[in-house]
């Protein structure tokens, strides 16, 4: 129950990230946007590895090895998701210099005054 | 060998250690990025070598000690070795062609680039999907980067505002593709392909739309029509490298991760790759039509090639073995060829397409731009080439017709585009600013040239069939590329060598019936070059031209195999059309002739692929084999395909220019000599599968309509024409209709006159050519009513051009007479009486018109500003001289060809053949005695010469300007001309039927298709909010295909 | 209006997918077979107690390597494009320093921080953190440094000195696991060690340092060359 | 236990999609980007409670810290385009 609620969760940052990305033209809220959706993008990716009663993927004291099988839940999901946050991190910093990049030539962070190629 | 793995570490390490260097060290970070590229090439290579050639075995590469699915694995196969060999080749032929751009920006760029070319070979090798993904992030980001340092050579926001544009489409993108993934791994339990392929994903629970995120997210790099608008804006405004990198090696990395993922989806995701595939191909090829910036344009064609390649792999299911040699012959076809023309665009100032003429002063740089056109268009000898002949063969066998039908609907297109930007190349108005010399791009250039031509040679040997590279026609026609520096009439003298040469080589070899059309197509080609003589200085690009198609006939006539034959087609085909394209103000006509002539070989090739049914190796004579559901349309493809280089009524409109603006010696060879390609091909194909039905319609009577009408219009378009040249022109197309007309009456004496017009067409055709080119060049026009009493100050042209005209008409005593004899005489043993009367009123219609070459040209009165005009040069005389004596001689006996030929014939139509009896020919109808015709001829016309004279012995001689014009001078002095639209009351009564309905039709068509292009690429806003609606819109249009299906 | 009843169609199919596929989720019972194996091998062959930290580091070392070069890329991008933008000339507008509470403050702090975070990464494997976390907690270090003085001009070349150094070594390291032992990127270059212990899993806490200090220095770029680009 | 943990993950759903829709539809950019932090901040929190400690971490330290301080470094930088 928990995992589908963090997933429906997840989808929704997904959805309104993608909204905000398509209605705002103002570009720094257009990388806002997909920042929002990267998040929801992450609680999915983990919720999918959630199991009901199971602990963190770490071996302590309190999961010893033998019994790690039926006491953890699924460490890949989260594996992943530590990849993906990095990586969108990146992309990130990459669409925030090219905001910077654009307002330096018109001044303007409107992505419809970015429409000098088309056709 | 040295595992791929280091593919991966040599950049990564490179990368790391330019972090060493100080930012000054800007020569030695130079180095070391090259050192690095050349070794991860140098290791592809070595792959491809080992498991190309050494029959290695494809290797598992595993990371962290651990077998896959739990650690990840790479995999070095022959695909991959291929794919990343051409993937660190682009980036290390990049970085050389880069070389200020990246000693300006320094060491980071550097990092950028390497890491970009580490990401694809990422892509490639990986059998992980979520590594797919981090490989994937990497490529874009490093696109991103490598955008963003576009920009400042360019110095404008374009490349900026691109590269944003294209992170916006890829945050969608990352987003799909990671949810797909997790769900696609909490289905399977497994990150690795092939166990997920293993796992039957498509029939667990979520499996199907968590693989549909999967594949739509990696389909959407390969930008999909309509999800690209960012693909052709970077393209666009790229640096030239970073665009061939985008084009070639990026493109390239995404098909093979949608391959490796059609893995996971199997067979029933294969027909939704197809549709998007094709779709791309036809729609962004019809929309390049209408560009005119290089760059964009080049971008629309690189995403309709992706397309295509895509569509290759939709078909995977049928291809078998051969699908990796068709996939990765479109695919290294296209990334030579674009990744070459974004090279050479840097070399060019302008940014129209038109500004390419700038290449004009450079044959080299222009052979580089054919053989990259030459790979994208697929023409022979080139990968592409096989790729499509072998495709089609499967398509065709499938019964997948539509989708045959479709690419070489966009493969039209994008030849059409190409040569147009070709012309533009060749004819039009060379820019200001020259092309811009760097040695450095120029080697890089070159190197994609020789890359091309090794893999011609390459899929040549791969082919299984004969290696085209290695037939020695065509080898002769290459070997004047080389020897182009050489004055003119040296080449010509090694040209009529080569081609009388190979006659003696080999006449022995032919039977009857091809040893006429070989006979023409060598020692007839030889005489036309003779006029060849007459030119000056080197005639670059005339050689190579001409010898393409000589070696293209040869090869049609040798051809046993419809490939060769196919081959051979289009290499003839595109020989006569750099000939044509000569021409001072050819080149619409040239255009217009290559589309109508790839039109008519992709027809051919349909039919040949139709007709195999998925047989490897199809002989012409098995053509006769070929089942009867099949059979009429295989026949109906072929025909039209003949039929367009005949120039049968209806597919005729690119003849008249073609013909009549192409050079002097030129015309001749497009018209003596190249026609008869087309009736060859008719032979082979009637021979083969005689008189095939549809519907109750006899194909062979549709065709007899259509030589007849051909033969009726074509003769009346000539009789309104006052361009000789062109007039001629028309008459041909009214002597291909006779000779179609005869050959689809299929019988004995229909071929026998068909083959009797094959020789008399060349003979006088290229005679009439000559002389009125040489006469054309002489005034400085080829309008008649410019003409006039030319007789006395040319008078061997005269001659020439009065023995042709008999010759043409069909009247005695000359060889044309004969064949009218034995066409009638044929055309009596027929039943079909309505055309038949059709082709009988066309004969006195061509009586008009050839009159008019004679009495408007050297009769009446001399124009007062030829009056020191001299007879036609020496060389165009001696050859016309050649071809009186000939046509005299043909006109004795005949026999010396056709009582072989007719013999010959037997063996197919039995019946109704000639008696030869020493001079005399007998028929069931009665006889032809050439030598007592002669004589009679000859006694009577001595009897009426001499009768005029004596008449006329006491007429005054009045000179020319003893007249006085009684009024003011006419507005149009020229409509005065008594010679001027000579045939008023004709057009008055039958200019209905010329009118230019055809002419109409097709321009139709083309307006048609650059309306729908102009109207669609509106789509293509330049907002890049509005491109990701495309792209989600594109995601929710194949979701609801896919699923309804 | 157009364009939102657009983006409301398009999402609200998208989002359909998305339900049909949480309608379709159910959690497993059991671990899937390969975190299975993860469960059951990663104590004994990699040795490390977090085995989220095993996998990222060790069995799918190579999409770590691939993200730590995404913020290696996305690192010299930003350079790249700022410093050029900084231009020749351009004089930057000097600050009013900030108070004198938050300097002495942030440099009291920066040493715990600094701390703190090579605590994280060197015990990625036993606890829940690593490089990435402790590369980010060591770059907060800095952004207090740049807050608490905005003026101050960091040192590009020893930045770029040391993620050079870390990530050719995580790529050294990584080749020494293709020689010595099973393939590219195995931590086993070293011994595990015994269980639990901070000199243990291998080559993890090494390798682990350096994606810390390179995660650490590439933050600290991006974010120096962000603080130090011209206001527009 | 369980019902406590479901209504908190309930409370931190509610409370993550109010501040994801302030963050795209939010008056100022200063505070659209403050509310896409805390969307972060909220969603480690949520790792948390699916046992993702490491996520948690890396969410809370590079989602929610480093990018919003990299958002306001633009932000600064462009002054002007923040109302386009």
């Amino acid at each position: 129950m928990i995992a589908q609620l963090a997933m429906a969760t997840g989808f929704a940052l997904i959805l309104i990230g993608f909204y905000g990305a398509l209605t705002n033209r103002n570009i720094l809220r257009m990388i806002v946007a997909f920042s929002v959706a990267n998040t929801g993008v992450h609680l999915v990716l983990v919720a999918v590895g959630y199991m009901n009663g199971r602990t963190a993927p770490i071996l302590d004291s309190a999961v010893s090895a033998t019994e790690a099988v039926t006491r953890i839940i699924d460490p890949v999901p989260q594996a992943l998701v530590l990849t993906a946050i990095v990586i969108g991190m990146g992309v990130t910093a990459l669409m925030l210099a090219f905001a910077y990049k654009l307002y330096e030539k018109k001044r303007s962070l409107d992505i419809g005054k970015f429409t000098e190629l088309r056709w | 060998m040295v595992s791929a793995v280091y593919i991966i570490i040599a950049a990564l390490a490179a990368a790391f250690i330019l972090g060493f260097l100080k930012e000054q060290w800007r020569g030695l970070a130079y180095v070391i990025t090259l050192a690095a590229l050349a070794f991860m090439s140098w290791v592809s290579a070595g792959w491809v070598w080992a498991l190309g050639w050494q029959g290695a075995e494809a290797v598992d590469i595993l990371t962290a000690g651990t077998e896959p699915p739990f650690a990840i694995n790479l995999r070095m196969g022959l695909p991959e070795a291929v794919l990343t060999l051409l993937v660190n080749l682009t980036g290390l032929l990049s970085a050389l062609y880069l070389k200020e751009v990246l000693f300006r920006l320094g060491r980071r760029s550097l990092v950028v680039l390497l890491i970009a070319i580490m990401a694809l070979s990422g892509i490639i090798l990986t059998r992980d999907i979520f590594n797919l993904f981090v490989f994937f992030e990497l490529v874009v980001i490093s696109t991103g980067g490598l955008i963003l340092l576009s920009d400042d050579v360019q110095s404008n926001s374009r490349a900026l505002s691109a590269g944003f544009k294209y992170l916006i489409a890829s945050q969608i993108i990352s987003v799909l593709l990671l949810v797909g993934i997790i769900f696609a791994y909490h289905a399977t339990g497994t990150l690795n392909i092939d166990g997920m392929a293993g796992a039957d994903l498509m029939a667990l629970q979520g499996g199907v739309i968590a693989f549909f995120l999967m594949f739509i997210a990696i389909v959407a790099e390969l930008k999909p029509f309509p999800a690209n608008g960012w693909a052709l804006d970077i393209y666009e405004s790229a640096h030239p490298a970073f665009s061939a990198i985008f084009s070639a090696a990026t493109g390239a990395a995404a098909l093979y991760a949608v391959d490796k993922l059609l893995l996971i989806g199997g067979v029933s995701w294969l027909p939704v790759a197809t549709a998007i595939g094709i779709v791309t191909f036809v729609v962004s090829n019809t929309l390049a039509l209408s560009q005119s910036n290089d760059r964009r344009l080049l971008g629309y064609s690189s995403i309709a090639q992706i397309g295509l390649v895509f569509t290759v792999l939709g078909q995977r299911d049928i291809l078998g073995d051969d699908y990796y040699y068709i996939a990765f012959g479109v695919l290294i076809a296209h990334a030579v060829g674009k990744a070459g023309l974004y090279w050479l665009s840097g070399l060019v100032a302008g940014r129209g397409l038109t500004d390419w003429s700038a290449l004009r002063g450079h044959p080299l740089l222009i052979f580089a731009f054919l053989t990259f056109v030459f790979l994208l268009v697929g023409l022979p000898p080139f990968p592409g080439f096989y790729a499509k002949w072998e495709l089609a063969r499967y398509l065709a066998a499938e019964g997948r017709l539509a989708l045959l039908a479709l690419i070489l609907f966009g493969a039209l297109i994008e030849a059409g585009y190409l040569f147009r930007w070709f012309g533009y190349i060749i004819k039009r108005e060379r820019p200001a600013q020259g092309v811009v010399s760097d040695p450095l791009k120029q080697v890089v250039i070159f190197a994609a040239v020789v890359a091309g031509w090794a893999m011609a040679f390459l899929w040549g040997e791969l082919s299984g069939r004969a290696n085209l590279l290695l037939a020695l026609p065509l080898l002769f026609a290459l070997a004047f590329l080389l020897l182009e520096w050489l004055p003119a009439w040296f080449k010509n003298i090694v040209a009529i060598s080569g081609l009388v040469g190979y006659f003696a080589m080999t006449y022995t070899e032919y039977d009857p019936l091809r040893l006429i059309f070989i006979i023409i197509f060598t020692l007839g080609g030889a005489l036309t070059l003779l006029a060849s003589f007459h030119t000056s200085g080197k005639r670059i690009g005339f050689y190579p031209g001409a010898m393409l198609m000589y070696a293209g006939l040869v090869m049609l006539i040798r051809a046993t195999d419809s490939f060769d034959f196919f081959a051979a087609w289009e290499l003839l085909t595109i020989g006569s059309y750099f000939l044509i394209l000569r021409g001072k103000h050819s080149e619409p006509h040239a255009l217009s002739y290559a589309i109508f002539s790839l039109a008519g070989a992709f027809s051919i090739l349909a039919g040949f692929a139709l007709a195999a049914d998925g047989a490897v190796h199809f002989t012409i004579q098995s053509l006769s084999e070929v089942a009867t559901p099949l059979a009429p349309w295989v026949f109906i493809l072929l025909a039209v395909g003949f039929m367009t280089k005949t120039a049968a009524i209806g597919l005729h409109i690119w003849l008249p220019g073609a013909h009549a603006e192409a050079e002097t010696d030129v015309s001749p060879m497009v018209s003596g000599i190249l026609l008869k390609a087309g009736l060859y091909g008719l032979m082979m194909l009637m021979l083969g599968m005689g008189i095939q039905e549809l519907h109750g319609i006899k194909l062979n009577y549709v065709m007899l309509w259509i030589g007849a009408l051909s033969a009726l219009l074509g003769n009346l378009m000539a009789i309104f024409e006052e361009d000789a040249k062109r007039l001629l022109a028309y008459s041909s197309i009214g002597q291909m209709g006779y000779a179609l007309f005869g050959l689809a009456l299929m019988n004995h004496l229909g071929w026998l006159m068909a083959l009797m017009f094959v020789i008399n067409h060349y003979i006088y055709k290229s005679m009439l050519f000559m002389s009125v080119g040489g006469v054309a060049k002489r005034t400085g026009t080829r309008d008649m009513y410019r003409m006039g009493g030319l007789i006395t100050l040319m008078p061997l042209s005269f001659i020439a051009v009065m023995i042709g005209i008999i010759a043409v008409s069909g009247v005695p005593p000359l060889s044309g007479f004969g064949g009218r004899w034995i066409f009638y005489n044929a055309i009596m043993s027929s039943e079909y009486r309505l055309p038949m009367l059709i082709i009988f009123l066309s004969v006195p219609v061509a009586f008009l018109y050839l009159f008019r070459l004679i009495h408007t040209i050297f009769l009446g009165q001399l124009k007062d500003e030829h009056r020191r005009i001299k007879e036609a040069p020496f060389w165009l005389i001696l050859p016309q001289m050649i071809y009186v004596a000939c046509l005299l001689v043909f006109a004795l006996v005949p026999g010396i060809a056709l009582r072989h030929v007719d013999r010959y014939l037997n063996d197919f139509f039995p019946n109704g053949g000639l008696g030869w009896d020493g001079l005399l020919i007998t028929s069931q109808y009665g006889y032809w005695s050439p030598i007592n015709i002669m004589i009679i001829i000859g006694v009577i016309f001595m009897l009426l010469f001499f009768w005029l004279l004596f008449v006329n012995r006491k007429a005054q001689k009045v000179k020319q300007f003893n007249i006085v014009f009684s009024a003011e001078r006419p507005y149009r002095p020229e409509t005065t001309h008594f010679a001027w639209n000579f045939f008023a009351p004709y057009r008055k009564a039958l200019g209905f039927m010329v009118q230019p309905f055809v002419t109409l039709f097709w321009n139709t068509i083309t307006d048609f298709l650059h309306a729908a292009a102009n109207l669609v690429r509106r789509l293509y806003t330049g907002n890049g909010q509005t491109y990701a609606y495309h792209l989600l819109l594109f995601v929710v249009v194949v979701f609801f295909v896919r699923m309804g299906v | 209006m157009i364009k939102r009843a657009a983006a409301l169609l398009l999402l609200t199919i998208i989002g359909g997918i998305f339900f049909t596929l949480l309608t379709g989720y159910s959690a497993d019972e059991n671990l899937n077979l390969t975190a299975q194996y993860y469960a059951e091998n990663t104590a004994k062959d990699i040795g490390a107690a977090n085995i989220v930290t095993a996998i990222i580091v060790t069995y799918r070392g190579l999409d770590t390597l691939g993200e730590v070069t995404v913020l290696f890329l996305a690192a010299a991008i930003v350079g790249l494009v700022l410093a050029r933008s900084r231009g020749a000339g351009a004089a930057q507008t000097v600050k009013a320093p900030v108070g004198e509470l938050l300097t002495t403050g942030s440099h009291s702090l920066l040493p715990l921080i600094l701390l703190l975070g090579i605590y994280i990464f060197v015990n990625g494997h036993l606890t829940p953190g690593g490089g990435f976390q402790g590369g980010a907690v060591v770059a907060s270090a800095m952004l207090l440094l740049l807050l608490a003085n905005p003026v101050k001009r960091f040192n590009h070349r020893l930045i770029s000195i040391i993620e050079s150094f870390s990530g050719f070594s995580y790529v050294v390291i990584g080749v020494l696991g293709l020689l010595l032992a099973g393939g590219f990127l195995d931590n086993r270059i070293l011994p595990i060690g015994e269980f639990g212990q901070l000199f243990s899993a291998g080559a993890i806490p090494l390798i682990y340092s350096l994606i810390g200090l390179k995660v650490g220095a590439e933050f600290s770029s991006i974010l120096s060359n962000l603080s130090e680009a011209e206001e527009l | 236990m369980s019902a406590l943990i479901l209504a908190m993950v309930v409370l931190l759903a509610v409370v993550l999609i109010g501040a994801a829709l302030v963050a795209i539809k939010g008056k100022s950019l200063p505070i659209a980007i403050l509310s896409a932090g805390l969307v972060s901040l909220i969603a480690s929190v949520l790792f948390l409670v699916l046992a993702a400690p490491d996520v948690a971490m890396t969410e809370a330290a590079i989602g929610s810290g480093l990018t919003t301080f990299l958002f306001f470094f633009v932000l600064s930088r462009v002054r002007g385009g923040e109302n386009d």
